[in-house]
């Protein structure tokens, strides 16, 4: 067996596993389904393990399948890259989604639409790393819509909600947007480039920046990397294209944790890495880059601070890691994004697996205000879900601490316009992290246990399941299925960080990513770094650790001490906590503009256009005057033998004068 | 002025007078008797244009038997002559304005410019020459084809004529001898069987109901 | 000197009048038929004219047909005028208005 | 080459429909299954068109020539190249998808119904592999009969406006051409072979008359904006197999004609006139995607999107790259499965609920799974889903447009948004939710033959999705040769 | 002096001949038999016919023959139109049997009235002479006169006879005008002396011009241009409808001869002139025939409207024949070709469509409204589909006789540079389209109103789906019969 042919079995083994979970489930039975998809993403995972040891041998692999399509000069093949960019991504994207299976085993025990589910994952898992694969634009873009695709689906998986098929339609549409703009970059390289094949562009990159492009005059390189960023912003969800995230909540948790935390939103992350050749010769694009990062990581940090649905906060706290990881990406500092990327997969996916654990003890109640001093009743989840908080909040020794630390430095290190702006946001949004993170914690875990109050007061959720009515029963541990994957996810949580010295200094991508020799930020800092141990010793003198440290303090202090305090802030705040509350009114805003606004222009082109301008006045308009003239015509024939004669004379008339005036004229 | 010219001049005077009272003529009868006038005088036109046979043959085929049969169906008709010139002064001036128009555009082409005949001399005829003779030579042989149309245009008149006009009064009491001599005995007189004709009260009860 | 162009003129005269008549006329049909037979006068003076200045006897054959013709034609018009009549108790034109439109 | 595979392809369903008539709507499963053979046999002589075809010659292949009317050197001339055949293959499936979605539903006169459509798909393969103009002429012409009695004596409530204005804006386009076809015969020097034409030179302004005069015709067939009015009515009112083949086939002839007569006859009006294509193909984009959006009534929306998505290929023929005029054959035959795939879906639905209103419906997912699985699949393709036939063709076009001129391709890229908004506001709210009424909770899932067609054209989306370089394949050598022609002045 | 007579050859008119005595003895046979065998004259009638073709079809020899001193001319266009004038008026004849019938007008005098019509047509068809064109025309015309008025009870018909008495009395008075003028101007009353004064230039043109234009009036009238048109809605609307049927057929196969006779046999010297004329009453006619025919409720009203647009697009082909006054012999023939087959194609056509109507009527109903129609295709599929066809054809959409025919005149016009009136044209067809296009819905789209079943006779039923099925066929085929109108006018020019 070839290289090539472990290279298609990886994402086909997942494939065939959702094919037959999807049309077979019935046949198979609920067992049979999540075998044989567990059972293709296992073999997926111990495939990739195979590939990523051939590759520390120093193997890159660069090949097509089949050729896809072929027209006007561009050959379009289906084909893998595999480095150690792509072998990363293999790993983490297979352990994740092994994980999540295992544990939607439990989660999703009671669901009909179990086999539908298993299905779906699994034709994620396919998708995603057909994305991360690709060596190709095009199947990069079929990768980043099917996951996007299967997203949708996912979202939209109770059906029957009408908050869930609002939000899965959001989640599409905004990507959608995303798309567009990836879509105009990889257009635009396919027409200045002649090819869509990586390597063949990365290889004609100094020639694409001297050009700029004909009709508009920009710069190309330039206009290129914020097209494909600007797909990048949808699907890792940069404001201002972040508003479905936090919506696509309303798919089952594990789904949360896979594609809105772990693997499909850091696709963004992935590519722009990915396209690190193009996007390094871009100062104006790596800007764009680095503000709209730091956006992201500050601005939703904040709104995860007044979020009461415990989802949400781990939604928001996502949008808030992935501006980092973004941040990094416009400082240059490629592989630390990677490597962000890799250690939140696992503490973000804890959190929402112990999200999700929680979830099912309170049987589907996500309301943090309903919830507090669980740690006794879920001791399990309670503890992953503290190293995962931790590690979220950036604190040593657990991974997140690595990779936010080195994004904080790298940003203070990158030279960008902008760049001052990032670390500003960057250093605030860690104290907003230590905040929200155990903020969290704290609500959910600790204090008074308020599930007991049976009272329905406005959470307005109408998303609740039979079991609403069983509040009164006690919260209890999960099962095994839901809480081993989160013990195996919270032990990379912690430990993963640890690799930063194999991952950011060791040569670990190899060629992969290409950085500029002026952007030097990342080459500081491995001249700075000393070892792990070092590293987090440094970090006590450092100010990221104490914002950590203090938002951490104010979380205790709020809602352990005083947790009659937030309610008071608020009300004093009034007017900034309704802007958070109502996340910077970004929904209101879509909704009334966009999407009112595009059914407001299309009724009105419609009714306007097509029926009272096009179809009442030319086409009915003519028709009806046809009619008219129809009409006068037979008022003509009036039936009298005088009126025949006289048009008869009058004919004879006209012609004479008619011949009379031509000859007069010469013209006979 | 020669004689011919104010005999041309007298006849086209009383030919265009009395076409004009024939349609302006309140009484159709009148009318009718001004065609004939009209007729007479262009009969004498004809003469001048020494075509003398067709002079007669207006006359006599036209005022005898043409008019005749006009002033015949004009009496047969009973028409309601009041009525008859109602309206008739508010059309004139558009009439007369295109007649006008007609005769103007006419005039013009045909005043004489055009036509190099008109500076011919007038023939100059043998003594022995006779029109009918001569029409009467062509007219069966070199004509026999129109001439053989023209006695099947007259057939379809008649068949014509006779198909829309002729009615078997209703209250003739004609006979048919062949009918009654084939006539037999018992289309004399037949023998029908009936049932008899008591019904049942019963019956028509019943049937009462149901309707 | 009386040319041709007089005799022409003469029956472009009649001929208009004969025209005028048929759409002047808005009561009686019988009328109608006599401007038809002016009409058909007029034409007659034409060919008789050409006919005499042409030297050609062929103007007055055709004129004898159009006698003959115009005889028949006579008969039929008041062959159908009988008809009408006796349906519409009328020979008014402007009754004759049920077909129109 | 002299085979008749491209006589039988026209002659045979044509010829078919007779019998099919004269056994008459009393015995229908006779009928039925008659009009199956028919139109499967109709089916299986293209095939040998795609085996034997010869993807690197240019030049016409099966090509029959025999005189006509030789009055006016009319000539039954029949032709293929990679442009024309993929249509006739795609549109004898079709028909056979026609017959089998009209298996039960046509209750009233079904062996004429059955006969319409099989006439139908002869005279479109006759549109397709004609190579005189008179004789593209006449089928492009007849085939509006077939249709405008298909529409008017199956269709909807307003039917009969629908089938008129369908029937007369057509014709009202075909006349003119009509016209030009004449002039270019004299112009010729008396030749109706259509590749007479693309040799003849013609100075500026008659090219431009020309060029006007089959735009007109071939506009009103596409339909492009603001030519396109008849459309929404038509699909809205005809029966599903009507708008299917309204959808899949019909509008191919307008963006087929131009590609056959516009392009190569005049290019150098096509190019004068490029920026007025260009903008009425992107207002066809937006515009129209913006109108679908406002839609209540689903088969409305789905006429609509077809409008936009035909934007796309009047847009990929007139940015005068190979990759655009080869996106624009695909989005063709992409939207031949795709647009067929709808309406047969939205004739499932309104066979069992008699409302094509979307806010009928909602839910359907919850009675009809399987159908809802479709359906929502078909969605994606037609919002343009990699992996989904709908992908491809937009992608080539996009690109082409971009490399010609960059606000096009962004305009053109607007589809992405819209498309997908439209199509999927439906789904939400056709097919997701919870059950909307009494009526849907009643509904049953499709059944073996339903599920028969829609697989079929699933697969079909797919498969092409997957891997396009077959369709593609074929097309090049002729593309190359379209463009040689295009791109040489006549002037 | 009668010793030079020499006997004419009698041989070319043997149709003409025969048709005559035939007549004698339908008069006689009715006149014995009348009241009881009908048919007989009616199968007489028809043997007639069919003897005259038979003649028409054996003395055809592809030469043109003058003979009765240069007045009749025996060609292969007469031989043509004369075996299409045959032709229709069997169909008709055998269309209106039952009709006729019903009514109690099957009387001898029908018989004879069409016989001698047929004769008058013939007459004109093989017109050497302006006399024995304006014989012919008048022996057509009389005839019709009577037919049209034949129910003599019925109000509407006698007052359909009346105005169409009069106006083609008008009519013939404008056209004698104008022959006495040409006359006048060249001499001579020989078609053939006519157009070779005119080829010498010995004749006063202005005078020429002036008698053409009464002349062009009075061929107008009979084809029914507009404004020469208004008696053919109303006659089509009050004749019978087997009159009407007969009126829309052959006589325009006659009136087409007429016109060819007149004006490109004789007077081809002014073709630049009444090519102007003609250009303009074609359109006119084009225009207001398709107009007023929309807004028509009663078919035969609507199909005279209808008459008088196809006549305005017949004359396309007319007047195309002499391009920017260079005469071409090609051009020429092709151009008056395609009016020829647009002749003949509409006379099929029309047939067709009235024969429906009369297929529809019974005794004491005429299906004569639109109305009548609907649901056709529920009760006679068959008929309806025959129907379909028919109008379509005349819509001009193919695969039927009238596309090919109108693509025959358009091509003709365009080729003589008329290319805006042909776009004129196509676009008035397009309103045309608007109200066949409504037949064909009543019968197939809506549901029938009267569902009495169709009584019509077998022979009509075989007949009506021959012709049918010809307009089709000569759709499918269309290069026979395209082929022997141009050979027609090509060996006969």
């Amino acid at each position: 067996m070839g290289m090539k042919t472990l290279y298609l079995l990886v994402p086909l083994a997942p494939l065939a596993g959702a094919i037959l979970a999807g049309f077979f489930g019935k046949i198979l039975g609920r067992t049979g389904s999540h075998v044989v998809t567990i059972l293709g993403v296992a073999v997926s995972f111990a495939l990739s393990f195979l590939i990523y040891q051939d590759v520390q041998a120093g193997t890159v692999f660069n090949g097509a399948v089949y050729t896809w399509l072929e027209s006007g000069g561009l050959k379009l093949q289906v084909g893998f890259l595999i480095d150690p960019l792509t072998v990363t991504m293999m790993l983490v994207v297979n352990f994740v989604s092994l994980m999540v299976h295992i544990y939607t085993i439990g989660y999703m025990a009671d669901d009909p639409g179990y086999q539908r589910f298993f299905s779906y994952i699994s034709l994620f898992t396919f998708s995603m790393l057909m994305l991360v694969m690709s060596n190709n634009f095009v199947q990069l873009f079929f990768g980043w819509e099917a996951v996007g695709l299967v997203s949708y689906l996912l979202i939209g998986f109770w059906y029957t909600r009408p908050t869930a098929i609002y939000a899965n339609l959001k989640a599409f549409l905004v990507n959608r947007v995303g798309d567009f703009g990836f879509l105009l970059g990889i257009g635009l390289i396919a027409a200045y480039a002649g090819s869509l094949d990586y390597a063949e562009v990365f290889a004609k990159r100094n020639e694409l920046a001297a050009l700029t492009e004909t009709v508009t005059g920009w710069p190309l390189l330039t206009a290129i990397c914020i097209g494909l960023f600007i797909g990048a912003m949808g699907k890792s969800a940069q404001f201002p294209l972040h508003v479905w995230l936090p919506d696509s909540m309303e798919g089952p948790t594990p789904i949360s944790a896979l594609i809105h935390a772990a693997t499909m939103v850091t696709a963004g992350i992935f590519m722009v890495s990915r396209m690190s050749p193009l996007f390094e010769l871009s100062d104006t694009a790596l800007s764009f880059v680095i503000v709209i990062g730091a956006i992201t990581c500050l601005f939703m940090a904040l709104i995860a601070i007044v979020q009461t649905d415990i989802k949400r906060v781990v939604a928001y706290s996502t949008l808030s890691q992935l501006g980092y990881m973004t941040m990094a990406l416009g400082a240059s500092a490629y592989s630390v994004a990677i490597f962000h990327l890799m250690t939140h997969a696992f503490f973000k996916a804890v959190l929402f697996l112990g999200a999700g654990s929680v979830i099912i003890a309170m049987h589907h109640e996500q309301d943090m205000r309903r919830m507090g001093g669980l740690r006794k009743y879920m001791p399990i989840t309670y503890a992953t879900m503290f190293i995962a908080a931790i590690a979220n909040a950036g604190l040593p020794p657990f991974a997140g601490f690595f990779s936010k630390d080195s994004i904080i430095e790298a940003v203070h290190f990158s030279q960008v316009s902008g760049a001052g702006f990032a670390y500003f946001c960057a250093l605030a949004g860690v104290f907003v992290g230590g905040l929200y993170s155990f903020r969290l914690i704290f609500f959910t875990f600790h204090g008074k246990e308020r599930f007991r109050e049976t009272a329905h007061d406005a959470h307005g959720h109408d998303a609740h399941h039979d079991a609403h009515g069983h509040h009164a029963a006690e919260p209890h541990e999960t099962p095994m299925v839901v809480t081993v994957p989160l013990i195996l996810l919270s032990i990379p949580a912690i430990g993963s960080g640890w690799l930063i010295g194999t991952i950011l200094y060791g040569k670990w991508f190899g060629d992969a990513i290409y950085i500029a020799e002026v952007h030097k930020g990342v080459e500081t800092m491995a001249h700075e770094f000393h070892g792990v141990v070092g590293m987090m010793t440094h970090s006590v003198t450092t100010l990221p650790f104490w914002l950590a440290i203090s938002g951490a303090a104010t979380a205790w202090f709020l809602y352990i001490v005083r947790p009659d305090l937030p309610a008071v802030i608020k009300k004093k705040s009034g007017f900034l906590a309704t802007i958070l509350e109502e996340k910077y009114g970004f929904d209101r805003f879509n909704d009334w503009f966009f999407a009112g606004g595009a059914r407001m222009i299309g009724r009105g082109l419609w009714k306007g256009g097509d029926e009272a301008m096009i179809d009442g006045v030319m086409v009915n308009g003519s028709a009806g005057a046809v009619g008219w003239v129809s009409g006068l015509v037979r008022l003509v024939q009036t039936g009298h033998i005088y009126q025949y004669a006289f048009g008869m004379v009058f004919g004879v008339l006209g012609l004479l004068s008619l011949m009379w005036w031509l000859g007069q004229r010469g013209l006979i | 002025m020669e004689f011919k010219t104010l005999l041309f001049y007298i006849f086209s005077a009383v030919t265009i007078f009395a076409a004009l009272r024939v349609i302006t003529a309140r009484n159709p009868v009148h009318a009718v008797l001004f065609l004939v006038l009209a007729f007479f005088n262009v009969s004498g036109l004809w003469l001048l244009l020494q075509a003398e046979f067709l002079a007669l043959a207006l006359v006599m085929v036209y005022v005898g038997a043409v008019m005749v049969l006009f002033l015949f169906v004009v009496m047969m008709l009973d028409i309601n002559i009041e009525r008859v010139r109602q309206g008739f002064w508010n059309n004139l001036p558009l009439g007369a304005l295109v007649g006008l128009l007609m005769v103007g555009e006419m005039a013009v082409v045909l005043s004489g410019r055009y036509f190099g005949l008109a500076s011919l001399p007038p023939r100059n005829l043998p003594a022995d020459y006779s029109n009918t003779k001569e029409l009467a030579r062509v007219l069966y042989t070199d004509y026999a084809y129109p001439f053989e149309i023209a006695s099947v245009i007259l057939l379809v008149a008649i068949i014509v004529a006779v198909m829309l006009t002729l009615r078997r009064r209703k209250d003739t009491r004609g006979m048919r001898p062949v009918d009654q001599i084939a006539v037999k005995a018992r289309d004399r007189m037949r023998l029908v069987k009936m049932a008899p004709e008591v019904e049942s009260p019963v019956v028509v009860a019943k049937e009462g109901e149901q309707a | 000197m009386i040319s041709l162009s007089h005799y022409l003129i003469l029956a472009a005269i009649l001929f208009a009048i004969g025209m005028v008549g048929i759409f002047l006329n808005r009561k009686n049909l019988i009328v109608l038929l006599m401007a038809i037979e002016l009409m058909l006068l007029a034409v007659n003076i034409n060919f008789v004219a050409f006919s005499h200045y042409l030297n050609d006897l062929s103007g007055q054959l055709f004129v004898f047909f159009i006698l003959v013709v115009a005889a028949a034609e006579s008969g039929i018009g008041l062959a159908i005028l009988v008809v009408l009549f006796r349906n519409l108790s009328s020979i008014d034109v402007e009754d004759l208005d049920s077909l129109k439109g | 080459m002299n085979s008749q595979l491209l006589s039988l392809a026209i002659w045979v369903p044509i010829l078919g429909a007779l019998p099919v008539f004269w056994i008459g709507s009393e015995r229908r499963t006779l009928v039925r299954w008659l009009s199956l053979a028919v139109a499967v046999a109709g089916f299986m002589v293209t095939i040998p068109l795609y085996t034997g075809f010869d993807a690197t010659l240019s030049s016409m292949q099966f090509v029959e020539q025999s005189p006509w009317i030789t009055r006016f050197n009319v000539q039954y001339l029949l032709g293929v190249d990679g442009i024309s055949m993929p249509f006739i293959l795609l549109n004898s499936l079709i028909t056979v998808l026609v017959v089998l979605a009209g298996w039960e539903v046509i209750e009233d006169k079904q062996a004429q119904y059955m006969g319409a459509f099989l006439i139908m798909s002869g005279l479109m393969n006759g549109i397709f592999s004609a190579l005189d103009g008179v004789l593209f002429y006449v089928f492009f012409e007849a085939s509006l009969i077939p249709m405008y009695i298909i529409i008017g004596a199956w269709g909807g409530p307003k039917r009969v406006y629908a089938a008129f204005k369908f029937f007369l804006y057509t014709l009202l386009g075909s006349l003119l051409m009509l016209v030009a076809l004449i002039w270019l015969f004299l112009e010729s020097g008396g030749s109706f072979n259509i590749l007479d034409w693309h040799q003849l030179r013609l100075g500026m302004a008659p090219q431009i008359l020309i060029f006007i005069a089959f735009l007109v015709s071939f506009a009103v067939k596409v339909p492009m904006w603001p030519v396109h009015t008849w459309l929404p009515d038509a699909h809205v009112e005809a029966p599903t197999g009507g708008s299917v083949v309204l959808a899949a086939i019909a509008l191919k002839l307008g963006a087929y004609g131009f590609v056959r007569f516009s392009l190569p006859i005049v290019p150098d009006a096509s190019h004068h006139l490029a920026p007025l294509m260009i903008a009425l193909s992107l207002i066809a984009v937006i515009y129209i995607g913006f109108v679908a959006l406002a839609q209540t009534d689903m088969k409305k929306l789905i006429a609509y999107s077809s409008i936009s998505h035909m934007g796309f290929v009047t847009l990929g023929f007139f940015i005068f790259n190979q990759i655009g005029i080869e996106g624009a054959l695909v989005q063709m035959i992409s939207h031949g499965f795709v647009s067929a795939a709808m309406f047969l879906c939205v004739g499932v639905m309104y066979d069992r609920m008699h409302s094509r209103q979307i806010a009928d419906y909602g839910g359907v997912v919850n009675t009809m799974p399987k159908f809802a699985a479709l359906f929502v699949f078909f969605s994606m393709a037609n919002s343009g889903l990699p992996a989904t036939s709908g992908f491809v063709g937009e992608f080539m076009v996009i690109l082409g447009a971009i490399k010609f001129n960059f606000w096009v391709g962004f305009a053109a890229a607007t589809t992405l948004i819209l498309g997908a908004a439209y199509t999927l506001w439906m789904v939400k709210r056709v097919v997701f939710g919870a059950i909307g009424n009494d009526h849907v909770a009643k509904l049953k899932d499709i059944g073996g033959r339903e599920f028969l067609v829609l697989g079929l054209l699933a697969v079909c989306v797919l498969a092409m999705g997957l891997y396009p370089f077959p369709f593609t394949e074929v097309m090049h050598a002729s593309v190359d040769n379209l463009l040689k022609h295009v791109m040489a002045s006549k002037l | 002096m009668l010793n030079n007579f020499v006997m004419p050859d009698l041989y070319p008119a043997a149709p003409e001949i025969f048709l005559l005595l035939m007549s004698f003895v339908v008069l006689f046979v009715d006149l014995i038999f009348g009241a009881t065998r009908r048919w007989m004259a009616a199968m007489l009638t028809v043997i007639t016919l069919i003897g005259c073709a038979a003649i028409t079809l054996v003395t055809a020899d592809g030469q043109t023959t003058l003979t009765f001193s240069n007045m009749y001319v025996d060609d292969l266009l007469s031989d043509f139109l004369k075996l299409m004038t045959y032709l229709a008026v069997i169909m008709m004849l055998v269309y209106s049997r039952q009709y006729m019938a019903d009514r109690s007008l099957n009387k001898g005098e029908f018989y004879l009235l069409v016989l001698y019509a047929t004769l008058g047509m013939m007459v004109m068809i093989s017109a050497a002479n302006l006399l024995t064109m304006y014989l012919g025309l008048e022996l057509m015309s009389l005839s019709l006169y009577g037919l049209v008025a034949i129910d003599r009870d019925s109000s509407r018909a006698t007052e359909a006879a009346m105005k169409y008495f009069v106006l083609g009395a008008l009519a013939s008075g404008l056209l004698l005008y104008g022959m006495s003028m040409i006359y006048g101007a060249t001499g001579s009353l020989e078609i053939g002396g006519v157009a070779q004064a005119l080829y010498q230039g010995q004749a006063e043109k202005p005078v020429l011009v002036f008698g053409l234009v009464f002349l062009v009036a009075g061929v107008a009238f009979k084809l029914g241009l507009v404004p020469f048109h208004m008696w053919i809605p109303d006659v089509y609307h009050g004749a019978p409808t087997a009159v009407t049927m007969f009126i829309g057929s052959a006589p325009k196969l006659a009136a087409f001869a007429m016109a060819l006779r007149l004006l490109v046999y004789a007077l081809f010297g002014l073709a630049v002139d009444w090519q102007k004329m003609l250009l303009i009453m074609a359109v006119l006619s084009i225009g207001l025939g398709n107009l007023a025919a929309i807004a028509q409720t009663n078919i035969k009203r609507m199909l005279a409207y209808s008459a008088i647009s196809h006549m305005g697009y017949m004359v396309l082909g007319l007047m195309s024949g002499v391009v920017g006054g260079q005469i071409d012999a090609f051009t020429a023939i092709n151009a008056y070709s395609s009016s020829l087959y647009y002749t003949v194609a509409y006379v099929l056509m029309s047939l067709g469509a009235f024969g429906m109507v009369l297929l529809l009527s019974r005794a004491g109903y005429e299906a004569e409204n639109l109305e009548d129609f609907k649901g056709l295709n529920k009760r006679s599929p068959w008929f309806a589909a025959m129907m379909l066809i028919i109008m379509f054809s005349m819509a001009g959409i193919p695969f039927f006789i009238g596309f090919f025919a109108k693509f025959a005149v358009l091509l003709a016009a365009i080729k003589a540079g008329y290319t805006a009136v042909a776009v004129v044209a196509v676009m008035f067809s397009l309103v045309g389209a608007f109200y066949y296009l409504r037949v064909v819905k009543l019968m197939y789209f809506d549901t029938p109103v009267d569902s009495a079943p169709i009584t019509a006779g077998l022979d009509l039923r075989v007949l009506l789906s021959l012709n049918g099925l010809a307009v089709a066929a000569f759709g499918l085929f269309p290069d026979a019969l395209m082929v022997v109108c141009t050979t027609a006018l090509m060996r006969s020019l």
